[in-house]
């Protein structure tokens, strides 16, 4: 089961899958940010490949974090097929876009992008989270090409990021450093001091992506530690805010390549993208159970059936 | 969709804060505040990993819950203590006694305020979680800070037994926790008291020192060496500091070997603190450190890792063997 | 010369001062927020006996923190003299208001206020920094009765007092808890945790004060990590905003005396104090290597004369 | 009030920029970034304190104010080393290693960035700004992390002959450092290579082992100890991790006594480790721990502190003499 989802998923992505952004490594600006039907369907079958994946390998570890990654499934989607400028085969590339993860605990969701783009062989995959594994449950950059920065404490990476883009204006290379943050994350005090110096440092190459989901480990995040206003919250400490619907590629994608290309903007960017926890699986979507746990069998085929009914839609 | 879904299936935070260790803790704080004792007790979004959802059912007002801060649920603990409270806050081992490292030194320890600090899933437990999520140096942070009591049971009873103590105890204390689902190593009602060794016997070969998770399987391993006709004993060093440094000068003056057995690194923790005593009293045997060796840990599901580390009970009876050899 | 100064500073407090709202220990909402001349001409007193007494600790331990206590004083003098309910003589009352200070290095300008009460011997304060002394740079509860929490690592501070408001409400006490900031100490990303969970809770008991003198070691707030705009960022994480002339005692004491008192407001209170580091002192009111140093006789004879002139303004 | 100031008076940031260790630190950063290593460096409102205000003028675009957010520091300078940059990050020590343990420990250590962190007046060197600005505990702290390089030098020069080395070093390293005001040690061209400790001599008696501030004093306890006739030895233990293990059983093998000296807890840090050593090899010598006996310290002027715990000159000579006695 576990094996033919997996398949499916990799099948789905056909001849190696063509970029609408990467083959112009060295143009900045060079595209309008309205995306054809093309693209359109091509990162929505990413997100489906996604969600299916990480049903796949939380099969093989027999518990995980399924409604985090759905949640950011459009979002990686669009990252990794649309906005970054990466190279693939070259996790390394020294002006790639950055990329990290703050809610690290969606990596499940990532590793099979990084496979997909040909940064580890798809092989690796089938060994999630055994010993001697590269991959668990968190990303690691010290094991795992083309993960920029590891995580697993929620709350380090916005600085991590920030470091990076300093890092870029220093060396004169114009890469961008996107992050992406959990909503629970806001309550980590480490978030402010680095959205405060990003501010300061006026580092509008720094564009922190926000998976507004609802739902943090103990329950909602309203129940737990609310974090509204969240717009203000942002403006106040210094940055340039955009609302989008989280699972719709078209807002995200065309906010992102905007972001990424205006080069008039002297504040970095956050991107506060409204989703739903566990997306495209009924059962998870408002269930705050599902933050970690196990699908047998036969709910995770209802679950792969959801998935691709929803991506019919 | 409304149908049920498979029995096989489950969600974590269900299954979790049923676990045993943690069901104790949750348990235990209910009895003593049912007894009138002021507890108050604090999660920061981890409150279905350590059970304290039990406690916050039974006394929602006397629970806070911090959210994803686990710094300022620490200083906050301390600031509840000086109102006459007793807190008890828990977070994963890793974010409490190294996130918190310095809150936990002035705020707690330095003020001299009777915060329990439960550092839950500490060691390698939290399996293939993460390097992230493992705690192998929390003993040795925690040891540093003068006026902490730092204590590792060895199940749920003893942890049991230890909240209950803690409620007379003068000084803030760090309790360190596995995953909660400790095989059962003592009864109900075994004493205990921080600072005393439980000492299951000295051998003339090799005395055992374990602490926290590493007692039973250490248990085990000693059993099997003595059934093979070894004189291994074991120490169950619940109490990291204050260390009982009389139990382990006893078993240093018989014992030819003495093997510390620790989830954790071998640099400053149970192992290091044995060494201290050891080497300031010129004490007769030979030390061998056993737990982490001065390295980030790999990820596995946690058997895999115990089996990896030679910390379940056969691996510390090949390193016993291999001593003995 | 010091001791001098320290006498003078004693004979202004004369006989025991009238406390213009302790006696009222257990009536709130008991007076009008509206300042008597009197009231005002002994906060401004007390205000300057405060600074003497810095001056005067400062030449014992033969460096301090000058500048971070005079843009405090008419703060100190208003929480301890007007706002706060306290016991002369018994500092551990336990329905005592409380105060903390984040920036625990202004703790030269508290130590006297305290022995002024009566909550430790005057002759303490001839100690200060000497080997067993109680008193140092950074106020510790262990040794000073009067102190309610220890600090010194900036950003600690509202996180305990967090501790304290909700010990409170757990035990049914209407206890205040004053915390006192610096606004260099908005960059320490706790400050934030303590400042969302305290809105989340609605803790309106608690009351923040900060410090807006400017500066911080490295020279200018602005140039070092600008900070604003406060004012949103505190509402932004859901609290009461007041701003004030903290060097107006009239303006500081109504102020507090309307927050204390307000039994109506459902979220707590953040007062902007806006302050001159090194007020009462000309050639440290802009002169930012003043947050640490020494006075020699003369320059100290110099700024006790200036605190004196700027009395009698 | 225009009249200039009394010369007696001043300010901080004037002078302390110019503390001998401290301005090392800056001058040979300029070196370096002269010379073309891609350095960076970053203060967290306390440019004047570590001396890299000097830094800070020479390279403005190199340097990094974080403000008083040390976490930040740390993690940024993590993020920044991984676009090439050699990032040197400095703030209290009792800041940097415990306030940023976990930043430390995960971003620095566990991503194996070559950042250098600079933890600069440990110990008690900061006198009566109070409990909270020693640290005490650094040194355990920082030895439980893996992959993490810790030293501790003498004084400027040595700490300038370890700036160098760590150009070339591949793993992350803190450096503690005292107030930046200690006496000269070593010559400018002493050869420094992490992990090999400075033996000045073993002792048939006595061998102290000390490291970083309590060097000094060490060495003179040691010359006065030796003018009256005693066979005492030195070991300059500057790299606490990876400790010398060699050096350390050299001394055990000779010496009827070790005597570790650090201004610092006796527990897990110098002492500790050595204790390590010495236990797991069964060392003939008896070890004796000199430092902060694991308890908070006090406050006061730094060299009424050093005479209060007997870390200056006078002190450890006390000390090695009742051991000789
Ligand atoms: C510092 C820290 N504290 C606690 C945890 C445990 N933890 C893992 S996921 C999680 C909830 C995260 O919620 P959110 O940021 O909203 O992410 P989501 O999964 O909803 O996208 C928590 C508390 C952690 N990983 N790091
Ligand atoms: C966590 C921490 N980092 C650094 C310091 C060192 N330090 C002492 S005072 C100070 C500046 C404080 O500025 P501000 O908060 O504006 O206070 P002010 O003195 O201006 O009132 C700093 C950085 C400290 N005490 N604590
Ligand atoms: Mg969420
Ligand atoms: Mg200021």
């Amino acid at each position: 089961m576990a094996a033919e989802a997996g398949d499916r998923a990799y099948e789905g992505a056909g001849p190696p899958f063509i970029l609408g952004y990467h083959p112009l490594e060295h143009g900045r600006n060079s595209m309008n940010t309205t995306l054809t039907q093309d693209e359109i369907t091509r990162l929505e079958e990413r997100a489906r490949f996604i969600r299916l994946e990480t049903i796949r390998l939380i099969s093989i570890a027999k518990v995980g974090h399924y409604s985090s990654a759905f949640s950011a499934a459009e979002i990686f989607a669009t990252l990794y097929y649309d906005t970054m400028r990466i190279r693939r085969d070259e996790p390394a590339w020294i002006d790639r876009d950055r990329f990290l993860m703050g809610k690290g605990h969606a990596a499940v969701a990532l590793f099979p992008v990084l496979a997909d783009l040909g940064f580890f062989p798809k092989a690796w995959l089938d060994q999630y989270t055994r010993l001697g594994s590269p991959l668990g449950d968190h990303p690691d950059m010290r094991k795992v090409p083309g993960v920029d920065f590891s995580s697993g404490s929620i709350g380090h990476a916005l600085s991590a990021g920030l470091g990076m883009a300093l890092g870029a204006r220093i060396l004169k290379r114009d890469f961008r450093t996107f992050v992406m943050l959990g909503d629970g994350e806001m309550q980590e005090g480490q978030v402010w001091e680095a959205a405060l110096a990003a501010a300061n440092h006026g580092l509008s190459r720094l564009i922190a992506i926000i998976d507004r989901n609802g739902f943090q480990l103990d329950g909602r995040v309203d129940d737990t530690m609310a974090i509204e206003p969240l717009r203000e919250k942002w403006e106040a400490f210094g940055w340039d805010v955009s609302d989008v619907d989280g699972h719709d590629v078209v807002s995200v994608a065309e906010c992102l390549r905007r972001l990424r290309d205006d080069e008039r903007r002297a504040k970095p960017a956050c991107v506060i993208a409204h989703t739903i926890k566990g997306k495209g699986v009924s059962y998870m979507e408002t269930e705050p159970g599902w933050h970690l746990g196990y699908l047998a069998p036969a709910d995770e085929a209802r679950a792969i059936e959801e998935i691709m009914a929803g991506a019919a839609r | 969709m409304n149908r049920p879904l498979d029995p096989g299936s489950w969600q974590y935070r269900e299954l979790n804060s049923r676990a045993p260790t943690l069901s104790t803790l949750s348990d235990t704080l209910i009895a003593l505040a049912e007894e009138g004792h002021p507890i108050v007790a604090g999660s920061a979004d981890l409150q279905y990993s350590n059970g304290l959802v039990g406690f916050a059912r039974r006394y929602p007002e006397r629970f806070i819950q911090f959210g994803i801060s686990e710094q300022n649920m620490v200083s906050a603990a301390a600031g509840l203590a000086t109102t006459g409270l007793m807190p008890f806050v828990a977070t994963f081992a890793s974010f409490l006694a190294l996130l918190c490292c310095e809150q936990i030194r002035m705020d707690v320890a330095y003020c001299a305020q009777p915060v329990r600090l439960i550092g839950h899933h500490a060691g390698i437990s939290l399996g293939f979680y993460g390097t992230s999520h493992h705690a192998t140096e929390d003993l040795a942070i925690m040891r540093s800070i003068a006026d902490l009591t730092v204590v590792a049971p060895a199940d749920g009873a003893q942890f049991a037994a230890a909240i209950r103590a803690s409620v007379h105890h003068p000084q803030p204390i760090y309790f360190r926790i596995g995953r909660g689902h400790d095989p059962v190593v003592y009864d109900q009602d075994t004493p205990f008291a921080f600072g005393e060794a439980i000492t299951h016997g000295i051998g003339d070969e090799i005395t055992i020192i374990a602490t926290g998770s590493s007692v039973h399987p250490a248990l085990e391993a000693t059993r099997a060496l003595q059934a093979g006709g070894k004189s291994v004993g074991l120490i169950d060093m619940h109490t990291i500091k204050p260390l009982d440094e009389k139990a382990v000068l006893a078993a240093a003056d018989r014992s030819r070997i003495i093997l510390t057995v620790e989830e954790h690194t071998i640099l400053g923790g149970l192992g290091g603190a044995v060494a201290e005593v050891m080497a300031e009293h010129g004490a007769r045997a030979r030390l061998v450190r056993h737990g982490i060796k001065d390295e980030f840990s790999l990820i596995a599901p946690p058997t895999h890792l115990y089996r990896h580390y030679r910390l379940d009970a056969q691996g510390i009876e090949e390193v016993a063997r291999a001593l003995l050899a």
